[in-house]
């Protein structure tokens, strides 16, 4: 295995326009937005989501006006409400969206990393989910069919889905790009087994020889991961389980903007297109924020505050 | 009286002593911990993000947030929980919606034209594959004509489809809507038709009342008998597991 | 979740006359030879394996002559050579083999888990394993149908299996059934998932709490486990990672006696059914032998025996 | 001069630099440890037990012993192993046999008719899907006509099966065998035919004696080459790796 290690500007240029992504973590969790700030701060056209639950990735790339499709299974805003640039996206036919279970959208992605043609599945069938295409033909992404054992048993099967580059945020990794991260792991197995490009940003870049201290918690092995670039905070405003809760005031402070499309617009070019780097765009946030974000070590979380 | 602690009653009361439930955020979450405080002890809870039987010091207000993996007794990902329900080993699964049909069908995608909608939604989630695949499903909906319609506007998560039948030839194993939990009673589903009739009515509601926040027509019921409010040891214990009153206010 | 302790005893008792079993553990690992070692000393008659690589259960039972057939990959004593009992029942007829991949074998136990017809792979197809049936008709068990999405692809399915019983050696358990268990897994997540009966023997059991903090290292959740049978040294004279090496001695005695058949009935006499009980069992073994072959907790292993 | 010392250096030489291996014990093991400290520092073990990239501090008689396990990078189990081989990221696997015929395809399972055998043998195990799906296989077989035959008694693992298109037809993603290693020189198989073909024999061998181990006829070769003896270091080396000669004596 190679060392893997890139800076942030060499993971970008692995995304060109019109690549087709998919992105780690889910509610306010583990998605790679120091990645996403900075692609949409670089600027690029026509991408495409094939995804699950990254709300904020979906909702960033926008509200920059860079997506054009999604295959895609939810995206809300638990406990704000509706990801509203994308969900105004489809209604006003800037996006077009294909719509999925999380596991049909999971089957689909794991059908297209083990090169099977299709998936079985039990969910999914008799509703418009399989009926009604999106941008799809129905009858490309799911059919209900007989078992092939004559067996009389009716099963869905959905067709693979490969995207070009999965981006993945996680705690540690090593050089070569083996990938650690605790919590919930979502989906991220998954969609970087089915990319063609896999890039991990991460809190720490740890030897080898730590990695191997504890085997059975790496997520993803080196031989699935193309790039790994060092980015702290890289998951900022949301969380990185041990290391951070999500940031829920500048979380809603988004959320206001982009009820309306102006101030939403204005939001975006003044906090993610006008940093120049990763750090001006921590630094924009201030050491006080940030490590008050800490969680705590036991809890793993962070704990309420105690009144001053 | 409060409506939202009579529902959180009538959900928990779907759950049954060894249950394995697979929950969501909101008045699910506190239904669940509600049985688990009286009836339900053994309630092994699942959630979409890959916590199973987690032991949280106070109320989460998201499946993916770190103070509901405290304590849990497994952490893995979204398909390991996903697949719990396709080996049918999901007992009961909860969901809300932005629609429902007489056969419990559910719309949690856009309202309008589905390639050009009034409003978008934010899609199935989770929702189809519970309702397709726990051995039974709730779905908690607050009453009005506007969400309980003759004709959704997409069918996201598969209720009884349409009607009896229907499921298996869609090739879906569990057994689909039970109960649906409204503000005003509870509904379920006539075994013939598989379409909805009430059942059980908060106090101080009628037949009629019920009726007419329900934009088609009920099945005729077998029996309806009317739900005692909840008493001092729950509303405390509800308070106890919402203290805020988050997802379920104890004043209406 | 109910308490889920019960004694051996209670366990043995769910595997009755006729069953089909599957059984933990691979190579000289993790295999719940102390629960074998007792069916064999109860008796019972017809019993199936759906297995894969539990080479020393197929190997006794296989000897005590309780083994009618067995659907499995792989049945070889790793540095010795053949099992010798079980090949020998399939060449005198006594013992149906329907054979597999690994992966085929675990396909189908995961079909079975998963309540699907069949499951797609892309081994299998094209050699006898797919075209000449054991005891099952070819068409039954594997076929290689184009894929239903009409875009050319050719693709084996195989069908499902579902064990009566699993039997698993792990190293934890609390009283509820979450279990945990270090080093390779093997495949007893699958076998686990399938079986209609899930019954775990364990080095040692645990507090709940205990579990909850490490909740990722939990191989299998309570909720798929019936039985929790507190047996150290269950699985000797296989390993356990963690707590002690293979009896590679032991393991060479039996490989000795194997070789005839009559020398073979005469040591299960001895070693299996003699013992009154577990204990009997391992005192016959005798506390040098057992502790000596306690791991090294740095390296995961025993390492090599310092001359005198 | 070794044979065994000349089998794992050609077997060695087939790994290149970056690839994903798929490893088993004995012969194999040698080698993959022999190009690592070679020619391909970048190689990955991967194994079926589920080990990923260990750093073993001794020779393991086994991928399911423990000290097999020490130092990986990753540890799942078995099924996550085989799944890299269904996902295409596994580069290279090596494979041993009872039986061997032109095409590659291989008899790990029963000696005499199947479903009466005169020698029952293990079964596939991982073999038949490392063959089935990594890109290129190579197998490891002593010469002997006993061994490699014109007509398998089963066929366990494919190599080109009946020839040119038949993996394509039974659904198997990889290319199939490349190079068979003997303890007499190594043999490729002819583009247009996929039949066994001599291309490097070992110092000393004819390609007439090498004909004389093998019971079907060899395609004409191309090109034969003589591989030169190991040298001083790659000795030296192969001892560090098998110090007891365990699998690679260095005396014939």
């Amino acid at each position: 295995m190679a060392d893997k290690r890139v800076s942030l500007d060499e993971a970008l240029a692995l995304v060109p326009d019109g690549a087709t992504l998919t992105a780690g973590g889910f509610a306010h969790s583990h998605q790679p937005m120091g990645f996403f700030r900075a692609l949409i701060a670089e600027g690029r056209s026509d991408l495409s989501l094939m995804g699950v639950a990254e709300c904020w990735v979906a909702e960033w790339l926008a509200a920059a006006g860079m997506l054009r499709k999604a295959w895609f299974s939810n995206f809300m805003f638990e406990g704000f409400g509706r990801c509203r640039r994308f969900s105004e996206g489809i209604e006003n036919g800037t996006i077009a969206a294909e719509d999925h279970s999380h596991f049909g959208m999971i089957m689909r992605l794991v059908a297209g990393a083990e090169r099977l043609p299709f998936m079985p599945m039990l969910s999914q069938g008799g509703t418009d989910i399989a009926l009604l295409g999106g941008f799809e033909q129905p009858e490309d992404k799911i059919r209900v069919i007989d078992s092939p054992f004559g067996d009389g048993q009716r099963v869905t099967v959905t067709s693979p889905l490969v995207p070009d580059v999965a981006v993945i945020h996680a705690a540690r990794a090593d050089r070569l790009g083996n990938v650690q991260l605790g919590g919930a792991s979502a989906v991220i197995e998954e969609q970087a087994a089915a990319a063609r490009t896999v890039i991990v940003t991460v809190e720490k870049i740890v030897e080898t020889d730590e990695i191997r201290r504890t085997p059975e918690a790496t997520l993803l092995s080196a031989l699935t991961v193309d790039a790994v670039v060092h980015l702290p905070f890289g998951a900022w405003p949301t969380g990185v389980y041990g290391y951070h809760d999500p940031d829920m005031d500048f979380l809603s402070n988004y959320y206001a903007a982009s009820r309306d499309a102006g101030a939403c617009s204005d939001w975006v070019d003044r906090h993610l297109r006008a940093p120049a780097d990763h750090w001006a765009w921590l630094d924009a946030a201030g050491m006080a924020r940030l490590l008050a974000l800490r969680t705590d070590p036991v809890l793993g979380y962070r704990p309420a505050e105690v009144p001053a | 009286m409060s409506r939202d602690a009579l529902m959180a009653m009538a959900a928990a009361r779907e759950i049954r002593d060894g249950d394995v439930a697979f929950i969501g955020t909101g008045l699910p979450m506190v239904a669940a911990y509600l049985a688990k405080a009286t009836h339900a002890p053994e309630v092994t809870l699942v959630f979409e993000s890959g916590i199973i039987d987690p032991a949280p010091l106070e109320l989460a207000t998201g499946v993916g947030e770190y103070r509901l993996a405290f304590g849990a007794t497994s952490i893995r990902g979204t398909r390991a929980a996903l697949t719990l329900l396709q080996q049918g080993k999901v007992d009961i699964g909860f969901l809300g919606t932005a629609e429902i049909d007489a056969y419990g069908n559910l719309n949690t995608t856009a309202i309008g034209e589905y390639h050009h909608p009034d409003v978008r939604l934010p899609g199935s989630g989770g929702a189809n594959d519970i309702a397709s695949m726990a051995r039974r499903s709730v779905v908690i909906a607050r009453t009005g004509r506007r969400r309980f319609v003759e004709t959704l506007h997409y069918l996201t998560t598969p209720g009884h489809l349409t009607g009896p039948g229907a499921r298996k030839d869609a090739g879906l194993p569990g057994d689909g809507p039970v109960r649906v939990i409204t503000d005003m009673g509870v509904l379920g589903f006539s075994p013939e038709t598989q379409r909805m009739r009430a059942e059980r009515l908060f106090p101080g509601v009628t037949l009629e009342a019920l009726q007419e926040g329900i934009g088609f027509a009920l099945d005729p019921p077998e029996e309806v008998t009317t739900i005692a409010p909840p008493d001092a040891g729950t509303l405390a214990l509800l308070r106890r597991i919402d203290p805020a009153g988050t997802y379920v206010a104890l004043e209406d």
